[in-house]
């Protein structure tokens, strides 16, 4: 195997382990840029694969499983603006709370439902989103590089692999091209500005939320009925928190934000590919450093080392009229 | 005499498709022969394991039987504050005068369904996924390999591991990923010994048309058609055996190392993987079960001095 | 005038609003003629705000009601308020900073669900609104770019953008150099000829005289009075403000000043934009005298203040005390020469509000061994030493236990004071001494900073009130633009130092 | 009108809400315990039963209680500097070290009294180490210390992963964890204490971490409220820019802060590391640290609550253990349902019902 096709081999890996990242960097920039921190994204993407797969199940539909997971995210979302827009809860506190109360859930509903240790049942082909050939890679494939990067990188992804790489021209549009974009920025930066404009903060803000938990609904349901076939206990195994790595490693921006993800989506396939291998000179290199290294990166990021990130100046705090 | 019969499963959960599931099969099995129903808890965590072992000896049940080498220091410590109960561990050994250990022989199916997989194999490179990168699953990978260089010597055998921790057990992401890129470097036959993990190694030759292979208990039917074989370790004996040898007061303690010869591990064949498995592999892989019993082929154990003959 | 001039633009009707315990607005009732300039005059914390934001629909009254061109309206946020033609300019401004002036005069009146059109129009409108009102600003801009005037002009064009036939400013002068007040208070007269009706809020007499048709005085969350400006006097309306005639004369002796004390030599300071506030700044205060330092705020003082208390690292030059070069010092080293500071905002650095009283009577000194042996601190001591303070400052209710957000304003301020007076410093520094206080408390702030001068001390003040600087001041520094523009004797004519304060004349 | 700024007294603000915010939390679970088809009342009794019925499972709920203990006052530490650590799991971990290092070293050779002291510091030192970083990268680049301490979370847990497997690992061993300590290296159980109180502590690991625990309690106390830098902290904790006004170094108080932090969350290390298990495991933290965010919310930051929490918490555990031996349908992941649940009810919406309050109250102190 030449270094082409691992390579290809690589980047066809990086792709499938990026996009739940790409799809949650999404949902916490909605919700940061709009001011609310949502350290929940781990939670939400956990219960909406857990609600994705144990429709996908009860129906055999993978559209009906897509719902689910959005539904239960939007709700986990719903909660999450009632403590720290409503209720002008601590957001970090919130977040906890919804990561917590969503990994005891679904073990507990799982295990009680299914009884296969907090796993939903293994899903049938038609209960999930199956790869989608591209017209043309089987034609393809042998020419030489195009050919087998279209028909093993591009080709041959599910269809929420395309959503989540159409999602971030789309984010992009939304936040600066839209008047909903526009207020949403603003309101991450100065709600006061906001509401003396004539607009509720609370309504804003709740839909910023809202398309927090949306897009999280994808990455839930990706993992269980995309990726795999089935809900496993903890199965998003801190990719909310690799995917909030992201978000402040693109400094709050939609298209860093996808090349955020898909770097660290890289070091995730890479550390999978250098398993067991050994660097001349080096010695094997221990995966544990390829697990780290996205957080490491953005400690050095945070360090000032590379540029420098701004949260939204208005993100973490409560809007407080009237003390 | 009287038996209260008491499970502890590993964590991978009851229903695992795999090796708490056949722990699970035993215990039903004698239940259905004796009428004597038994008490079971599935813990989800590693700390849990020692507290429900020690909860079932202290409510009076004997025998207790800990499937798992994760429990090793718990039945190591219960069983010692528990002199009178009797205790069985699988999967690893415990020197007490009342446990009595479950070891198999892993290496020895292992290699049967290598010779299988060396045979399937029309790229001439197999794969191997493992869970957590531990000796004992070095061990299948070490039959494994010597197998399917038995059946064709110059094969290539890629081999990964899940993780270093528990979590490894549970991953089928992972396991996946690790299985596509096997398959993109050309592997055609992937063994998975990775508990829950294992389902996503299926999973994904089945979504590739490649072929897989099972463990612990028999997954040909999880993917009729592309999982060739499963290496089915009798998990369900030891429990059974357990339960009906206290009942019979033949309860022994010490260790009972089972291999191909015991029947405790063997390679399964059914109306599922009926088709894949032709005639010509067949013979071969029944000759290599009988000169493993017959003591003619001796398939290296890796835990012996931790290293595989290449 | 015709029949629909009598028809008043803004009719409010017993507007009562309390904040938890503060009563901010208590049963108000004004009107305000169409076509009129009309100012509203309190002290802090008179509930100005309060009442302009409850018509903008900020906040919403407890009860009340808001009549608009004599049709009564349900005024419940600031959209319906935009809608019935308000539009307000607040206090502290309401800009996205990293927006363009564009965007931010569009925000909320975009035109559209999508931003291409809506953008172009705006961009005309905006034009044709700077062209009309002399309010000519960059739009592709980024606020935090922009000095505050111009910010300010980009909070007038919002308003205007969004159709306001009423405009509301409050305290809009509060931070622009007079001659930059002088060229809003043109723009508001063009309205005003236009027919728009212009509320104006500020605490500065000379403005409301200047400018303003009608005048609304409030005090302690009361409309105590509305007079036509033309048949009222400044000396009234400061009568109607604080309840009392207004002492402005602090009775002193003629200072006595000793040996340099506190030299800056060419000091220059950044805020943390990189913005140059203090630029070159040079002077002594010698033992025994009170140098006030007059400006209008916003232009270098606080800076100033901060980097000789040390709370700010100057950027260059020389802080020397009693001949020693402390620039950079921290400000607790700096308290152990013997400074103190009473600073310009209690609640942004005075005062921990949530501790009990005694707490924050050691603010600073709190290393000190009378207050606990080595790392240790003893609540006892901490408390008697307090008390000792509140009963000489006569401090009210004289509880050292109680919450410091529980005490009023001019307690809190007394607070501050009696620490750092009785600290017996060296050096005083002061900013606004008096702001929000009581004139009761002024009276009392006033004489101990005097009688600090008298034991020997130095002192530096820094006031926005000129009348502040004029009556306490040996001597008085201008400042403007981050340049010390010139010295003065307090006795000089308020005209004069009116027009340095401007950069006019030196 | 507004009611955030009207005072309540503080059985109100310290009882009473909290309170009802535990029993909307419990009524939520209940919920969801009667969903998965199971009788709630059953379970509370049986949770109850298991955590308080019997001398081990009172040694069992403060086994528990003293992890969260450490972890709570960790929290809390930070917390009253306006720091909000929420890096204590990891620092937890990591503190695991520096104890196997000092019994891995000392247990062949000194009584477990030797080793105790060199243990703790060992475990205090390590995770402040821990939060060294993360304490650095707030106080010098402003970055904010939730993301960081999250980061921290998993560097540590890779970095314990490759000690642990890589390093610690006895050789031919299946699980990545120490050696077992000998007597030297383990902590002793507390039957004497449960005896006092006529209770058999069976194989409960209550051991003598739980009285280390109780001192940190005071020693927090004194800190917080009855030192200058306890002062210093709280100043910082409202507000930064009171704090530069009073000369109160902004660096030194977050670092200092931080570390203390992480020390009192590397020595809960000494409770399972050396109390219980006698070795360094995999993940043994298994969510202690941010348990202790819930523990140090319901305990308003105090010790004297931290302990009442993390008793509360304790028997959550235990209970919760039991519960789901005696009723296999619930699993033991429900105590993260009812920790998730009581984290957001007290933390999240702690004051979703002080208006209301606030109008009943106002209107009884009226009459
Ligand atoms: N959002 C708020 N929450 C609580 N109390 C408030 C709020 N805004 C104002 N107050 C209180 O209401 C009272 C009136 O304040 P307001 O801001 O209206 O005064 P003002 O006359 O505008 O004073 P200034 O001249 O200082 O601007 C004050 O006691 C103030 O502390
Ligand atoms: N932010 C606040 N939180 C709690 N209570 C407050 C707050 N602001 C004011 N109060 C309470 O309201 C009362 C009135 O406060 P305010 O500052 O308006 O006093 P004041 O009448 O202006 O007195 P002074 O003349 O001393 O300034 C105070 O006694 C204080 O107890
Ligand atoms: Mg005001
Ligand atoms: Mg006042």
């Amino acid at each position: 195997m030449d270094y082409f096709d691992i390579l290809v081999s690589i980047l066809g890996s990086t792709v499938r382990l990026s996009i739940p990242l790409i799809f949650t960097a999404l949902a916490g920039l909605f919700s940061e840029r709009a001011g609310i921190f949502d350290i929940g994204l781990e939670g939400k993407m956990l219960a909406a694969a857990f609600a994705s797969a144990t429709a996908a199940y009860l129906t055999g539909s993978p559209w009906v499983g897509l719902a689910s997971g959005i539904g239960v995210s939007l709700a986990f979302s719903l909660v999450h603006g009632f403590a720290s827009i409503t209720n002008r809860g601590n957001q970090i506190v919130s977040g906890v709370a919804i990561n917590f109360a969503a990994a005891g859930l679904t073990a507990v509903l799982g295990h009680a439902w299914f009884r296969q240790g907090g796993r939903t049942p293994g899903l049938a082909g038609d209960a999930r989103f199956g790869p989608i050939i591209l017209p043309g890679a089987d034609a393809l494939r042998d020419v030489p590089f195009v050919g087998p990067l279209y028909a093993n990188v591009i080709s041959g992804n599910n269809l929420l692999t395309y959503l989540a790489f159409l999602a971030v021209p789309l984010s992009w549009w939304v936040l600066y091209r839209t008047r909903f974009g526009l207020r949403l920025r603003a309101v991450g930066e100065n709600p006061g500005a906001v509401d003396t404009a004539g607009i509720s903060v609370t309504w804003l803000r709740y839909r910023a939320v809202l398309v927090a938990g949306f897009l999280c609904g994808f990455s839930g349901t990706y993992l269980a009925i995309a990726q795999s076939a089935a809900f496993i206990n903890n199965m998003s195994a801190g990719k909310g928190y690799i995917a909030l790595a992201a978000l402040i490693f693109a400094k709050w921006r939609p298209v860093p934000v996808m090349l955020a993800c898909l770097l660290f989506g890289f070091l995730d396939a890479f550390a999978n590919f250098m398993q067991g291998k050994s660097v001349p000179g080096i010695g094997e290199v221990p995966v544990q450093i390829f697990q780290a290294l996205p957080y490491i990166l953005t400690c050095v990021l945070l360090a000032g080392l590379i540029g420098s990130a701004n949260p939204p100046k208005a993100g973490g705090v409560p809007y407080v009229k009237e003390r | 005499a009287d038996v209260k019969p008491a499970l502890v499963y590993g964590t991978g959960g009851k229903f695992d498709k795999s090796f708490n599931e056949a722990a699970y099969a035993g215990a039903e099995k004698f239940k259905a022969e004796t009428g004597i129903d038994y008490r079971d808890f599935e813990p989800t965590g590693d700390t849990q394991g020692e507290q429900a072992i020690r909860n079932f000896a202290s409510k009076g049940y004997n025998p207790v039987v800990a499937v798992s080498f994760a429990w090793t220091s718990a039945i190591e410590k219960v069983a010692a504050e528990f002199p009178d109960t009797k205790f069985v561990i699988v999967d690893s050994v415990v020197d007490l005068p009342n446990v009595r250990s479950v070891v198999y022989k892993e290496e020895e199916g292992s290699y049967l369904v290598g010779i299988l997989a060396g045979m399937a194999s029309k790229t001439g490179k197999v794969g191997f996924v493992g869970g957590m990168d531990i000796p004992l699953i070095r061990k299948f990978e070490c039959g494994y390999e010597q197998g399917a260089r038995a059946a064709n010597p110059s094969i290539e055998v890629l081999q990964n591991m899940t993780g270093t921790t528990g979590a490894a057990w549970n991953d089928p992401v992972r396991g996946g990923e690790l299985t596509k890129n096997q398959i993109d470097q050309g592997a055609d036959v992937i063994y998975a010994a990775a508990g829950a993990t294992g389902l996503g190694v299926l999973q994904t030759a089945a979504d590739n048309g490649k072929l897989s292979i099972g463990v612990d208990s028999n997954q040909n039917y999880l993917h009729p058609g592309s999982v060739l074989t499963s290496m089915v370790k009798r998990v369900d004996l030891a429990v059974y055996n357990a339960y009906s040898d206290a009942k019979g007061d033949k309860f022994s303690a010490g260790v009972q190392a089972l291999g191909v010869k015991e029947d405790g591990v063997a390679y399964a064949l059914d109306e599922h993987n009926a088709k894949l498995v032709t005639d010509e592999m067949k013979a071969a892989v029944e000759k290599a079960k009988a000169d493993i019993i017959a003591g003619t082929i001796k398939v290296h154990d890796y835990m012996s001095d931790n290293s595989c003959p290449k | 005038m015709n029949a629909t001039s009598q028809v008043p633009a803004i009719e409010l009707i017993g507007i009562d609003k309390k904040f938890g315990a503060v009563h901010a607005n208590k049963n108000i009732n004004l009107t305000v003629a169409k076509g009129a300039i009309h100012g509203i005059i309190g002290e802090n914390g008179a509930g100005k705000s309060t009442l302009m934001s409850i018509l903008y629909g900020f906040y919403q009254a407890d009860s009340g009601a808001i009549h608009v061109n004599g049709r009564p309206v349900a005024i419940h946020d600031s959209q319906s308020a935009i809608a019935a033609g308000i539009g307000m300019v607040h206090q502290h401004f309401m800009l996205v900073e990293n927006f363009t002036v564009l965007e931010n005069v569009m925000l909320g009146a975009e035109g559209g669900a999508l931003l291409g059109k809506g953008t172009e129009t705006a961009r005309a409108a905006l034009k044709k609104l700077e062209e009309d009102y002399e309010l000519e600003v960059d739009p592709d801009a980024v606020i935090e770019e922009l000095p505050v005037g111009l910010q300010q002009r980009v909070e007038i064009l919002k308003a205007m953008y969004r159709g306001a036939e009423i405009l509301i400013l409050d305290e809009p002068t509060g931070v622009l150099t007079p001659s930059e007040a002088d060229h809003l208070f043109k723009i508001l007269g063009v309205l005003r000829d236009q027919g728009k009706t212009v509320v104006l809020i500020t605490h500065k007499l000379r403005e409301i005289m200047a400018i303003t048709d009608t005048v609304s005085v409030m005090r302690r969350g009361e409309m105590v009075a509305t007079r036509k400006t033309s048949e009222t006097t400044v000396e009234e309306l400061a009568e109607l403000m604080v309840g009392r005639r207004v002492l402005l004369h602090v009775e002193k002796g003629a200072a006595k000043p000793g040996e340099v004390f506190l030299s800056v030599r060419n000091l220059t300071v950044k805020d943390s934009r990189g913005v140059t506030m203090v630029d070159d700044v040079s002077f002594d205060v010698r033992a025994g005298e009170i140098v006030g330092i007059a400006g209008v705020a916003g232009n270098g003082q606080s800076e100033l203040l901060e980097a000789i208390t040390g709370i700010r690292k100057p950027a260059s030059g020389e802080i020397l005390i009693n001949g020693e070069p402390v620039a950079g010092f921290d400000p607790a080293r700096l308290r152990s020469l013997g400074l103190a500071h009473i600073p310009e905002d209690r609640h942004h650095m005075g005062l921990v509000l949530p501790f009990e009283e005694s707490l924050n009577a050691i603010l600073g000194y709190h290393h000190d061994e009378r207050y606990g042996k080595g790392l240790f601190l003893d609540p006892d001591a901490v408390r008697r030493a307090a008390l000792d303070e509140i009963e000489k400052y006569d401090i009210r209710p004289p509880n050292p236990r109680l919450k410091t957000a529980n005490f009023s304003g001019g307690n809190q301020q007394k607070i501050v004071v009696a620490r750092e007076i009785e600290r017996d410093p060296k050096l005083l520094i002061v900013g606004q001494p008096t702001r929000g206080v009581d004139i009761g408390a002024i009276e009392f702030i006033h004489r101990r900073i005097v009688e600090t001068r008298d034991a020997g001390k130095a002192v530096l003040l820094v006031s926005v009130e000129l009348d502040e600087i004029r009556s306490l001041s040996d001597r008085v520094l201008v400042m403007f633009a981050g340049k010390i523009v010139g010295e003065k004797t307090p006795d000089t004519g308020e005209q004069t130092l009116g027009l340095m304060m401007a950069g006019i004349a030196a | 009108m507004s009611t955030a700024s009207v005072p309540l007294p503080n059985w109100i603000n310290y009882a009473l809400l909290p309170l009802i915010n535990l029993i909307l939390a419990f009524l939520v679970s209940g919920l969801v315990v009667w969903i998965i088809g199971e009788n709630p009342y059953d379970a509370l009794v049986l949770m109850l039963q298991g955590a308080l019925g019997r001398g081990e499972g009172i040694g069992f709920t403060l086994f528990y209680a003293t992890n969260f203990i450490f972890t709570g006052l960790s929290v809390a530490v930070a917390y009253h500097a306006g720091l909000f650590n929420i890096g204590s799991e990891g620092q937890a971990y990591v503190g695991g070290l520096g104890a196997a290092l000092v019994a891995l070293s000392l247990d062949h050779y000194v009584p477990w009294y030797v080793t105790m002291p060199f243990a703790i510091c060992a475990a205090a030192l390590f995770g402040a180490a821990g939060a060294a970083i993360p304490a650095w990268l707030q106080a010098k680049r402003n970055s904010h210390i939730v993301i960081t301490t999250i980061m921290f979370n998993y560097i540590i847990s890779s970095l314990m992963n490759y000690v642990l497997v890589h390093v610690l690992i006895v050789p031919g061993k299946m699980a990545p964890e120490t050696r077992t300590f000998i007597e030297g290296g383990k902590l002793p159980k507390l039957d004497w204490l449960m005896s006092m109180f006529g209770l058999d502590l069976g194989p409960a690991p209550l051991n003598v971490s739980f009285l280390v625990a109780l001192v940190m309690c005071a020693l927090v106390w004194v800190l917080i409220w009855r030192t200058k830098l306890g002062y210093e902290m709280r100043t910082l904790g409202i507000s930064r820019s009171v704090a530069a006004y009073a000369g109160i170094p902004y660096v030194k108080i977050v670092i200092i802060t931080m570390l203390i932090s992480g020390g009192l969350a590397g020595m809960m290390a000494l409770n399972p590391v050396m109390g219980a298990s006698a070795r360094l495991q995999v993940e043994f933290v298994g969510g202690a640290g941010f348990v202790g965010i819930a523990v140090s919310l319901m305990g308003r930051n105090h010790p004297v609550g931290i302990v009442l929490a993390a008793i509360l918490f304790g028997v959550l555990y235990q209970g919760g253990a039991d519960l789901s031996f005696e009723m296999p349908t619930i699993t033991r992941d429900m105590i993260m349902v009812i920790q998730g649940l009581v984290i957001l009810f007290a933390g999240a919406l702690e004051y979703m019902f002080r208006p209301a309050i606030v109008r009943i109250y106002q209107k009884m102190t009226r009459d």
